[in-house]
């Protein structure tokens, strides 16, 4: 099938979500939030990974997403635990309130 | 199989959240409006709700969670395997059984550590 | 058809790693039989053992080298180097571990099973030659380091430091994984090998696609190394993670991270290495002289070593920008130092504190008069501070000499001055501590509380502070063991 | 215009919209539910690119895992104060947007003007949509990858372990 969509705006496509996600870590201060934005950019990188994998006729790539996305759930499943014993301490998820390390 | 392929998945997405969409809005413009307290509330007739919907949860629901989470994960391996497994033969057969000792033993321990219990 | 797979397998060269995945195993069980309150103990005595046999199955292996796993993994001289270095680490960190985390109330057999957990991970990172093992193996390791940090679920510093340490290392895997999507873009694959042979075969034509795609990748190595700038989760995750952890922290995990950015760099992306090495020129400069500036304003101890951990890193940046052999070997020498000080010097850190239910605790003001209270720990303190700082005789000073040498050696010459200056720099809160020991006012005596002190704490120290003069007077045997490690390597 | 370009282009346009939203939003639950649409969308784009074994593990462990503990964690803090905003961007705020920006450009200025590196610029042929599926995935899993999934295993082994010790209330 003849398409007009190829490499390029798949990769841009993904460097631009990619972007939004850093844009998000660097602004937000909702601990879920920065966790989301992570996530994000994950997904953006595993877009490059697969349509570079695509393109190349080399499932090396797809292979890869495989093991990222093991790798974001493994992350999560801690992450929110340390989250949620935050949560238990101070109540709160707004990340300026964890201060008791500035001096 | 080309994109092309999927085409009637996408038709049955399109279908669905049309018929959604459609029918909120339908009911939107058709359906009387009356407003009052009593309609207003969670439940016209019956019991009184206490507290609201909004309750925190328990962090056991949470190791739940995770649970469940890890072993999606698990599956997710093994259907390829699955797919695979005459091909991949004994070779397969012992790789997946490493893979599923391992959580196995996982399982093992959530089990006796209680974090199935309901308490 | 699985024959020749099979073949290229060479299990029996990862028995070190099969046997931490094992005792894992073991432990788990161990800790699922045994009644609870006891199992900790039978966990730590299951570990001890286990880790025994993990260095010997390390020393009887060491000939068995080459491949494995389809060139996935190698396991060469550097493997035997890191996997011993690392393994003796988690040992004496396992050993020292029991009283001191029922100090904390944090005693639970979690504890010793995410050390092996992360052990394997490093392990993986040393040995990599493929960017997907070395990925899995960071994360590996991080997954088991975040909830290490954060163990002392009541403390809030614990808390804060675990979750830092826990969103930057996500955001880093992200950034990791888009640098490698980049790279596979360019090479079509992602074998340290392939890629090196792709790019050599471009010669001055190198994408600018491959450029980013190592530039991401060393931001990933940066964050996990705690490089400047991206340092700022160390100091907090540092000191919120049990000490014991901090110890652990500042050494194995940055070993192995310095393994992995050593092997991916040198060998992958050795063509591009001339332009890397500006910017790790500007990384290794910025690295020592931030450590040292903000190790100066500190008042608690556990602070001040980590901050000062960023500078050593820094000097350990500085011995890889040599792209010699010999810049490598005085790496590989200055990760055991730093390891056999650093964990000496924690250690004291932890016999000193008083209370260990404070938020913070580990305050200089606690050493006042140290030397009049226990002269032998005071004493094992100033030799471990006065290795930190780099002065002879003990092992610090020719760690230091090594680098500092290659680095002249290899031509950077004013890179080498800034590094004795920054050392220089750091003497002075190194000996600070040191004049705290022999101060005691009045004020001083009247906080002295008993000192917490270990038959495991007193070994280990002792058995530092022995190999610490001992390499400080016979460096060349190390130096040695260093230089054939990294033998295949360049 | 041929239909894949316009499936791509919607997609495209909704998945950039749920990803500004995403990290805009006040209120966590509204950023779950737009990251969950950008993951369907995703999720579009790889059965595009025949990848369509890993689609279906798209929707399965992100859209329909990850997030649902995402929402559960929500749920289960229930948080009523919404991020405060007062008191105008900081500095490390308009810091970290000039990075993001900055970073889009550049990418944008690379990618925009020339194709990927050494393939061609449009439609990788028939052959292209053979690797994605299950099986050829699942051959290339057990064969080659075999290791990888082993310490996939022990990953999850040790998240499971390290997320019982933060998370369970009494500790045994």
């Amino acid at each position: 099938m003849e398409t007009t969509v190829g490499l390029n705006h798949y990769l841009i496509l993904a460097a631009l979500l990619f972007c939004i996600g850093i844009a998000g870590v660097l602004t937000r201060r909702n601990l879920l939030i920065i966790f989301m934005s992570v996530e994000l950019m994950l997904n953006s990188a595993n877009l490059t990974l697969i349509a570079f994998s695509h393109y190349l006729v080399n499932a090396v790539g797809m292979v890869f997403v495989f093991f990222t996305m093991t790798v974001a759930a493994a992350e999560v499943g801690v992450g929110l635990a340390i989250v949620v014993t935050i949560f238990r301490n101070i109540e709160s998820l707004d990340i300026r309130k964890l201060n008791v390390l500035k001096h | 199989m080309t994109p092309g392929d999927y085409l009637p998945i996408l038709i049955v997405f399109g279908i669905v959240g049309g018929f959604a969409y459609f029918s909120l809005a339908l009911t939107h413009l058709l359906g009387p409006r009356r407003y009052a307290p009593i309609k207003q509330d969670t439940y016209e007739c019956g019991v009184d709700y206490v507290g609201d919907s909004r309750q925190r949860f328990s962090v056991k629901f949470y190791l739940v969670a995770v649970l469940f989470l890890i072993f999606d994960l698990e599956v997710v391996f093994m259907y390829p395997w699955a797919v695979n497994v005459r091909t991949l033969g004994w070779f397969g057969f012992v790789t997946m059984t490493i893979f599923l000792v391992l959580l196995t033993v996982g399982l093992l321990y959530e089990w006796k550590k209680g974090a199935l219990e309901w308490e | 058809m699985f024959d020749s797979l099979i073949a290229d397998m060479h299990v029996s060269r990862l028995i070190p790693e099969i046997f931490v995945i094992g005792l894992a195993l073991v432990a788990i069980l161990v800790d699922v039989v045994l009644p609870r309150g006891r199992s900790t103990r039978g966990v730590q005595i299951t570990v001890l053992i286990g880790l025994f046999a993990v260095i010997a199955a390390t020393v009887l292996g060491k000939e068995n080298t080459g491949e494995a796993f389809g060139g996935m993994v190698v396991v060469d001289g550097f493997t035997f180097f890191f996997r011993l270095l690392l393994a003796i680490i988690t040992f004496l960190v396992v050993l020292v571990s029991e009283h001191y985390i029922e100090r904390l109330n944090i005693r639970i057999a979690e504890y010793y099973l995410l050390l092996l957990f992360s052990l394997f991970g490093m392990l993986l990172m040393a040995m990599a030659q493929d960017l997907l093992i070395v990925f899995l193996g960071i994360e590996t390791m991080s997954v088991s380091l975040y909830a290490l940090v954060g163990l002392s679920r009541q403390k809030h510093t614990s808390n804060e430091g675990a979750i830092k340490y826990f969103l930057l290392g996500a955001f880093t895997t992200a950034i990791f994984v888009y640098g490698i999507a980049l790279m596979f873009g360019v090479v079509g694959s992602t074998n340290i090998n392939d890629i090196v042979t792709f790019l050599s075969g471009l010669g001055d034509s190198m994408p600018l696609l491959a450029w980013a795609g190592a530039g991401l990748i060393l931001i990933g190595f940066g964050f996990k190394a705690a490089l400047v700038p991206f340092h700022w989760w160390s100091p907090d995750a540092y000191e919120g993670a049990p000490t014991t952890i901090t110890a652990f922290m500042s050494t194995a995990p940055k070993a192995a991270a310095f393994a992995a950015f050593l092997r991916v760099f040198y060998i992958a992306f050795g063509e591009m290495w001339g332009e890397w090495t500006v910017v790790l020129w500007w990384i290794a400069v910025l690295t020592m002289t931030f450590g040292n500036l903000l190790a100066l304003r500190q008042d608690s101890v556990k602070r001040m070593l980590a901050f000062s951990s960023i500078t050593h890193a820094g000097y350990l940046v500085i011995a890889l920008l040599t792209f010699d052999r010999i810049g490598a070997a005085a790496m590989l020498f200055y990760l055991v130092v730093y390891a056999l000080m650093n964990l000496g010097a924690f250690l004291i850190a932890i016999a000193v504190n008083r209370d260990e239910s404070e938020e913070k605790g580990y305050w200089f003001d606690d050493y006042k008069g140290l030397v009049f209270r226990k002269p032998a720990l005071a004493l094992a303190m100033l030799v471990f501070m006065l290795a930190l700082a780099g002065i002879p005789p003990t092992a610090g000073f020719f760690g230091k000499y090594y680098i500092f040498a290659s680095a002249v050696n290899a031509g950077f010459v004013g890179l080498a001055v800034i590094g004795v200056l920054n050392s220089a720099v750091s003497v002075y809160y190194y000996l600070r501590l040191v004049v705290y020991m022999f101060l005691r006012d009045r004020e001083a005596r009247e906080r002295e509380g008993p000192l917490w002190i270990t038959d495991e704490i007193t070994n280990v120290v002792f058995l530092c502070l022995v190999l610490v003069l001992l390499v400080g007077l016979f460096p060349d045997a190390l130096l040695t063991f260093a230089t054939n490690s990294v033998k295949m390597l360049l | 215009m041929d239909s894949q370009t316009i499936v791509f282009a919607i997609l495209a346009l909704i998945s950039l919209f749920g990803g500004i939203m995403v990290v805009t939003r006040r209120n966590p639950v509204h950023s779950i539910l737009f990251l969950v649409l950008t993951f369907f969308c995703f999720a579009g784009f790889y059965v595009m690119l025949g990848a369509t074994f890993l689609a279906a593990i798209q929707v399965l462990v992100y859209a329909g895992a990850i997030m649902v503990l995402f929402l559960f964690v929500v749920m289960m803090l229930n948080l009523r104060e919404p991020e405060a905003l007062e008191g105008g961007p900081s500095f490390f705020q308009t810091l970290g947007f000039i990075v993001a920006a900055g970073m889009a450009v550049l990418l944008l200025a690379y990618f925009a003007g020339r194709p990927g590196p050494g393939v061609p610029p449009f439609s990788a042929g028939e052959t292209a949509y053979e690797v994605g599926g299950p099986e050829s995935l699942g051959m290339l899993l057990f064969t080659e990858y075999v290791f990888p999934v082993e310490i996939a295993g022990i990953l999850l082994l040790a998240a499971v372990i390290g997320a019982v010790a933060l998370a369970k209330r009494k500790r045994v």
